[in-house]
């Protein structure tokens, strides 16, 4: 293998997972691009990194193909789907452009973009490989650590304090320091009352067990959904899923079936045009 | 196969995730789409150490890492912030200007 | 003794400027004040004049350097004065008149509250008149020719509460600075010319410049002459200025103020002489204004506008006989003195007729009144006899002379400037009958005013009275004086020089004629307004009688093509700057605003427009990386 | 070392300017006074450096130079010429006339706020003005020169656009706009004109090296700084534009009118008889110094420009309905005379145009005051509301007479002289010139006597019936700048004397002679 990768020319196999795994990066590069969810895309970018990390350790960069497996797919991706489930796994992005020109406009700069810098590539003198092979012969990562503790120490060191700046930073970012003493439930449910809003306890959220609970709205009294019965978390992600419509349909074949069995003329059966008018 | 061809893979991963930061309006996706572009550079580098035979750019793809890692990091916090205050996490939504 | 001239200036602009800066306290004693500081001048010019008597013709003219005025590198203006023969002539004339009409208007002025400041103002015209006419150079002469513009435009708006007096001071004034204009020009070309503008070395050295700058520059002093002492065309403010009170127009309208021009023409005289075209022009504005003056004069019912008529009519005279070159200057000067009396004498003679008469001025509201006023009555009479040229009176010498001259002037232009002459001695004796017969003879026309006011005609008080005898003496023998034995002549030939002229006709055919005219005029004035009862109201009259009495039509033509082309240019021109030149620049502004409105647009404020902008910069880059590699 | 009596002249207003703004909000006249005394106080600095100066000796006199930025070769340096002795002087002179005019201008309309203080605020503006003009007079290096140039346009700013008239023919709400309107207008000229000259000024450093006027000027005659005639032509432009729009020259005028007519009156004066000087003292002594073939060059248009100003001005002034915009338009008639003399490269004409500077600031501050304490009383500024203000108040229609009759140059009040020499000047280089713009006398014959017509003779209006006559304050600005008028009307010797030097150096700089007569008058 040492010797195959000085060589000019790779070999048949390494060009053969070349252009299948690299057939997989770019349609994972492009699901996440594509994928409604951001759940999804995250996983196809995961996809992707991986099928980067092979090529690394094809390219003779074993430690960074494992550094790209361990701490990117491993560690940063899951950062990213922790997120994404903080911030709502099933919030579907819409696709729909809200800016004028704005898709087309960066297509058209894709496609040149991409194409100048193919042309470029293409246009370079990149005929002499050296090959890893000699850079590789005390072993990969030595001569990786041999680099970084030399020459690229200060580097280094600067990336180290820049990595705990961000650390320190994300903490600061995420995390509220509470300024005024907690109200206690006394002083909450005075304000309530003073505030004349919602005096009781806010109404529970609707009871369908099969779905999960706590994401459907409570229907009133008039079949209407009502959104304060949600939590305001699901709210501001948008995952309140409206049962009503399935209630409603569920009622009419009900009183058809009433109907049917009763043989009641048509036009006696009860509407529910307002409540339909009210859930669109 | 020349080891070029990594080359123009890492030019077209790049470039698909340019496109998608331009496109896409959720913070979060935005924000995978330079990773995505981060390690498309990776790989160039990564494939430029082969070609010059010697580790420097593989140095470099692995600060490239660290720092994208604190990137996302901080990135990740904003994201987390911007969503608790205007409860969405569109980049469109950043915008108060009035046309 | 020479030290005495800057005094004969100073003693009336000190009462100026203590009358003027005065205040109320010296309301009680202002007028003798002014008074006595205008006797003190004239005192001055007689002791002055018998010194200078006293001396060789050759010798007679001084000069007194105050200071350096104006020092500029090549360009010196001195405060100097020069008294000459004929400087001497203008000073005592214009001491002694002035000192009478200062006089007269102690009485004429004495129920007016403003009294203090009208004598101010009178002190002011003496002491500028005083300086045009003792200036040794044309710059000097310059301050004292506005200086006098100055206090006329003060004293004929000095009723300022009546807009028409404000009117016609404002146009007095704005019709002599064209005149003004003229002489300025005149002095800048006479200091590119000669490099200085003194009277000596410009006079003496006049001969040796072109004659085309002569030209230019006579014609500028024409201008400047018609200004002040109102010649077509830039006459038309002295009938208007007719709107300041009566001593005002007896001494600046009719004495001095208006013959400066005649003046400044004769002190030019060398630069005329050198310059036949000017001298052309000169004559012909003199015949023009002269037959000009006297038509409106015919017309007009108003005794003081009347008056005005006959003074341009005379002055046109004197122009006239001063652009005849060395054969007239003495003799428009000689016309300027006499004239001088008598018409100060008929001014002041109507002022009286109006103080008397509730300040009416419309002759057919006159009538009959030498019973009531004798003594304004006789004095008035002399004056009149003397204008039209009655034999043996001032008149008769000095204007036949000048007529004489005229004709002396040879060739066609002689017989049309000469005829031109004689018919104006017919038209003024024409209409100074009239003016005579309407105010002193016939019956009565005055009515009660508006309020009810009849008139209580009277004669005026010794202190009005005692000038117009003086003026009345004056007018009578002055002429024959300066005639006998050709004394004006001598006394003033070594200043202007002198020639006689070779006239086609005889002195004598020349007198017979003007007394067949005079005889002629008087007659027909005398048969349309003597033999027939005055009409109260002015009739209709003919194309020519209205045309005159509108001063044929020339404030017309200012008005229509001066006054309202200016109004429409100023306009114009108000609107043309705010929409213009203000509009381009405010034009670029909203432009730029308008441009930056529009990129405004691009920062729409969403990140991925500004990210496209970002990459499609980058793919511009990378483009032209490739390119430069290409290249 | 000397007492560096140029830098005491202008510190001691700026001292004073700190001083006036830091009294406290209670004690306005305390304000007052004191700006009245330190303005006096630097009065006496400027008659010190006029007696100072020697007329016959060097060019530039009681010099001082320090070293500021050495990297740029910025060199604080001062001194003064005759020409700039005479606009110190009026300056200085000015400044305590336009203080005690301006006594009530900023009184507070209510009194209460202790934080409000618009009365030290502007004294303190006006002396800070007078510290700038100054220097930028005295300033002998260019840069020095364009900082003081430049920076006299904030306090200005805010005299003009946070005092204005009180009366307004619609209301203090309209009048603050336009105030506004008219101090932006006023900024934004000016500050383009001075960027301009700032890319012309750095241009110069480029060429030169150096910005010391002296060694600039030693070096062109010399030979040893040589450039290209394109590029002295460009930087004579790019100065020539800001003391244009300074000056101000048509087409560039337009801001003046508006500056003029919404501040009050003192203000206007400041900008016409103080600020103005500037420009046209700068044409004087920078454009033509550094420039002078390039001023040659462009001599014909800016004649041209210069005679346009002279009856375009006239005309516009006869056209207005506002007094104060019609002062502003005879102003712009006055400059362009001004500009005249200075372009005409004759003797006459730059002596006649440095008299003219001193003259116009006097007789234009004469009449804009008179003018002022006419508004006052009234409470407007339009011809149209007043009539017969001779009747009820003699002193001030006399005063506003002498005033008016100095704007349209009467022989024996001090402009004549000035208008004559310019006329003259012009007149022997270039006759026909010269004979349009003595036209220029007869309109101003005109705009003088119709304004003076419609607001001080004909029947007594009724609004006007009551109109005090001036006070004793009044009275003690107008009199001493009435009896200058007369004074240098017929003595001008003095100036004249302190100033030929000047303009002999300035001709010979320039490499021109004044044409001689065409014939030797005998003696």
């Amino acid at each position: 293998m040492t010797t195959q990768l000085a060589a000019y020319t790779t070999s048949t196999g390494e060009a053969f997972q070349f252009w299948v795994l690299a057939t997989v990066a770019v349609i994972g590069a492009l699901c996440t691009v594509f994928m409604k969810k951001a759940v999804h895309s995250a996983l196809c970018l995961a996809g992707t990194m991986i099928v980067l990390a092979v090529f690394y350790l094809a390219n003779g960069a074993y430690f960074l193909g494992i550094v790209q497996i361990v701490v990117y797919t491993g560690a940063i991706m899951m950062l990213f789907l922790f997120v994404v489930m903080l911030v709502g796994v099933t919030a579907a992005d819409s696709l729909r452009e809200t800016i004028k020109g704005q898709r087309w406009l960066a297509l058209l700069c894709g496609v040149g973009f991409g194409v100048l810098l193919l042309g470029g590539i293409a246009n370079a003198s990149l005929k002499d490989f050296d090959g890893i092979g000699k850079a590789n012969a005390g072993g990969n990562v030595e001569g990786l650590a041999a680099l970084i503790f030399t020459r690229y120490v200060f580097a280094f060191e600067i990336t180290g304090a820049l990595l705990i700046t961000a650390a320190v930073g994300a903490m600061v970012l995420t995390h509220r320091e509470r300024t005024e003493r907690a109200r206690t439930q006394r002083e909450l449910s005075e304000q309530r009352v003073r505030e004349g809003k919602h005096v009781p306890p806010l109404p529970a959220p609707g009871v369908y067990a099969r779905h999960n609970a706590v994401d459907i709205a409570g229907l009133l009294p008039d079949g209407t959904p009502s959104e304060l019965t949600v939590n305001k978390t699901l709210r501001d992600r948008g995952q309140i899923r409206d049962v009503s419509d399935e209630a409603l349909s569920d009622l009419k074949a009900l009183e058809q079936r009433a109907a049917e069995r009763l043989e009641r003329a048509e036009d006696e059966r009860p509407t529910h045009k307002r409540t339909e008018e009210a859930s669109k | 196969m020349n080891p070029v061809n990594y080359l123009y893979l890492a030019a077209l991963l790049f470039t698909i995730g340019a496109t998608g930061v331009l496109i896409r309006r959720n913070a979060i996706v935005v924000f995978m789409c330079i990773e995505l572009m981060l390690n498309a550079c990776n790989l160039a580098f990564v494939t430029f150490s082969r070609m010059h035979g010697n580790l420097d750019g593989q140095i470099i793809a692995f600060f490239t890492m660290v720092v994208a890692a604190a990137e996302v990091v901080v990135g990740l916090a904003i994201i987390v912030s911007l969503f608790r205050t205007r409860h969405s996490a569109s980049v469109d939504d950043a915008s108060l200007m009035k046309l | 003794m020479e030290n005495l001239i800057a005094l004969l200036i100073a003693a009336p602009l000190l009462g100026a400027a203590v009358l003027l800066c005065g205040g109320r306290r010296l309301d009680a004693v202002g007028h003798w004040l002014g008074t006595l500081l205008a006797g003190l001048s004239f005192v001055l010019g007689v002791v002055l004049f018998t010194d200078m008597l006293g001396k060789a013709a050759g010798q007679r003219a001084v000069t007194q350097h105050l200071f350096s005025w104006i020092p500029v590198a090549g360009f010196q203006a001195d405060v100097t004065f020069r008294l000459d023969q004929l400087s001497m002539t203008f000073v005592l004339l214009i001491t002694g008149v002035g000192s009478l009409i200062h006089l007269y208007s102690v009485g004429y002025m004495e129920h007016d509250e403003r009294r203090r400041r009208f004598f101010g103002y009178l002190n002011l015209f003496l002491a500028a008149m005083l300086l045009l006419v003792l200036a040794d150079n044309y710059l000097l002469l310059y301050v004292g020719w506005e200086g006098v513009g100055l206090a006329s435009y003060l004293l004929i708006g000095f009723w300022q509460h009546k807009p028409s007096a404000a009117t016609a001071a404002k146009k007095a004034f704005l019709v002599n600075r064209v005149g003004d204009m003229g002489l300025s020009i005149a002095i800048m070309l006479m200091f590119t010319t000669f490099g200085t503008f003194a009277f000596v070395p410009v006079l003496h050295s006049a001969d040796s410049a072109g004659e085309g700058k002569l030209t230019a520059i006579g014609l500028m002093l024409l201008l400047a002459a018609c200004g002040k002492s109102a010649q077509v065309p830039l006459q038309s403010w002295l009938g208007d200025a007719m709107e300041g009170p009566t001593p005002v127009s007896a001494l600046i309208h009719a004495a001095t103020m208006v013959t400066a021009g005649v003046y400044l023409i004769v002190r030019s005289g060398a630069i005329f002489n050198a310059a036949p075209d000017a001298q052309l022009v000169v004559t012909v504005v003199g015949a023009v204004t002269l037959l000009f003056g006297a038509i409106v004069g015919c017309a007009k019912d108003d005794i003081k506008k009347a008056l005005a008529g006959s003074t341009m009519s005379q002055i046109g005279y004197m122009v006239l006989a001063a652009g005849l070159g060395p054969i007239g200057y003495i003799f428009a000067i000689m016309h300027l003195v006499t004239h001088g009396f008598f018409k100060a004498g008929l001014f002041l003679g109507a002022g009286s007729v109006m103080h008397g008469m509730n300040d009416e001025v419309d002759m057919r509201r006159y009538g009959g009144l030498r019973t009531y006023m004798p003594v304004t009555f006789v004095t008035f009479g002399l004056g009149y006899l003397a204008i039209i040229g009655f034999p043996g009176l001032s008149g008769f010498f000095s204007k036949d002379k000048i007529i004489e001259a005229a004709f002396a002037k040879g060739g066609a232009e002689g017989w049309i400037l000469g005829g031109a002459a004689l018919l104006g001695a017919a038209i003024t004796a024409y209409y100074m009958t009239r003016v005579m017969i309407m105010t002193f003879f016939g019956e009565k026309r005055w009515q009660p005013d508006e309020q009810g006011n009849e008139p209580h005609p009277h004669e005026s008080p010794g202190v009005m009275t005692i000038p117009m005898i003086v003026l009345a003496v004056g007018s009578v023998f002055a002429g024959g004086f300066f005639s006998i034995g050709d004394r004006f002549v001598h006394w003033l030939e070594p200043v202007t020089g002198h020639a006689e002229g070779n006239s086609p006709v005889s002195a004598m055919t020349v007198t017979v004629a003007t007394l067949v005219l005079l005889v002629v005029g008087a007659g027909i004035a005398y048969a349309q307004y003597g033999r027939r009862p005055v009409l109260a109201v002015a009739p209709r009259g003919s194309l020519l009688t209205r045309a005159a009495r509108r001063d044929l039509l020339q404030d017309d033509f200012n008005h229509v093509v001066l006054v309202r082309g200016g109004e429409h240019l100023t306009r114009s021109l108000v609107y043309v700057d705010h929409t213009l030149v203000d509009g381009v620049v405010n034009g670029t502004a909203a432009s730029v605003g308008g441009l930056s409105g529009r990129l405004r647009r691009l920062q729409n404020g969403f990140a991925r427009s500004y990210a496209v902008s970002m990459f499609g910069g980058a793919a511009v880059l990378v483009a032209l990386t490739l390119l430069m590699r290409a290249v | 070392m000397s007492f560096p009596l140029l830098t005491a002249t202008a510190a001691l207003p700026a001292v004073g300017a700190l001083a006036t703004a830091a009294v406290p909000a209670a004690r306005r006249t305390t304000a007052k006074w004191l700006a009245l005394t330190v303005s006096l106080a630097t009065f006496v600095l400027a008659a010190v450096i006029a007696v100072r100066f020697e007329p016959g000796g060097a060019r530039y006199q009681l010099t001082e130079s320090h070293a500021w930025i050495k990297d740029f070769g910025v060199r604080y340096e001062l001194g003064v010429d005759g020409i700039a002795v005479a606009l110190v002087a009026l300056t200085a002179l000015l400044i305590p006339f336009v203080i005690l005019a301006g006594w009530h201008d900023a009184d507070p309309m209510e009194t209460g706020s202790r934080r409000w203080r618009p009365t030290q605020g502007f004294f303190a503006l006006i002396l800070a003005v007078e510290a700038m003009v100054i220097l930028s007079f005295e300033a002998t290096d260019v840069f020095v020169f364009y900082i003081f140039f430049e920076a006299m346009l904030i306090p200005m700013y805010f005299l003009i656009g946070g005092f204005g008239d009180r009366a307004h023919e619609h209301g203090e709400k309209a009048a603050s706009t336009q105030r506004s309107y008219a101090a932006v207008k006023f900024l934004l000229y000016n500050l383009a004109g001075g960027l301009i000259m700032l890319a012309a000024v750095i241009g110069l450093y480029v060429q030169a090296g150096n910005f010391s006027l002296p060694e600039i000027v030693q070096a062109r005659a010399s030979g040893s700084l040589h450039m290209a005639t394109s590029t002295e032509r460009w930087l004579f432009l790019g100065f020539f534009f800001a003391f244009a729009v300074k000056a101000p020259l048509w087409p560039l005028h337009t801001w003046l009118p508006n500056a003029m007519g919404e501040a009050t009156a003192p203000v206007a004066v400041l900008i016409t008889a103080v600020v103005d000087k500037v420009g046209t003292f700068a044409m004087l002594r920078f454009c033509l110094q550094l420039f002078p073939e390039a001023s040659k060059w462009a001599t014909p248009v800016i004649l041209v420009l210069a005679l346009i100003s002279i009856i375009y001005g006239a005309l516009l002034a006869v056209g207005q309905r506002d007094i104060k915009r019609l002062v502003a338009y005879a102003s712009i008639s006055h400059f362009g005379f001004i500009i005249l003399g200075i372009f005409a490269m004759t003797s006459q004409g730059q002596s006649g145009a440095t008299l003219y500077m001193v003259n116009h600031g006097i007789s234009t501050a004469a009449l804009m005051l008179v003018a002022g304490f006419l508004i006052s009383r009234r409470g407007s500024r339009l011809i149209a509301d007043y009539g017969g203000v001779q009747k009820v108040a003699p002193v001030l229609a006399g005063t506003f007479l002498i005033g008016s009759l100095a704007t349209l140059s009467l022989p024996g009040l001090a402009p004549f002289v000035s208008e004559f020499l310019v006329l003259v000047g012009t007149f022997t280089r270039h006759p026909a010139i010269g004979i349009i713009a003595t036209l220029g006398i007869v309109l101003a014959a005109l705009y003088t006597l119709v304004l003076y017509q419609r607001t001080m003779t004909g029947p007594v209006k009724a609004e006007v019936a009551e109109m005090p006559d001036l006070r004793v304050r009044e009275l003690l600005v107008v009199a001493p700048l009435i009896a200058l008028l007369i004074f240098l009307g017929v003595y001008p010797k003095p100036v004249a004397d302190i100033v030929n030097p000047a303009v002999r150096q300035t001709m010979s700089d320039v490499h021109q002679t004044d044409p001689q007569p065409k014939v030797e008058a005998a003696k």
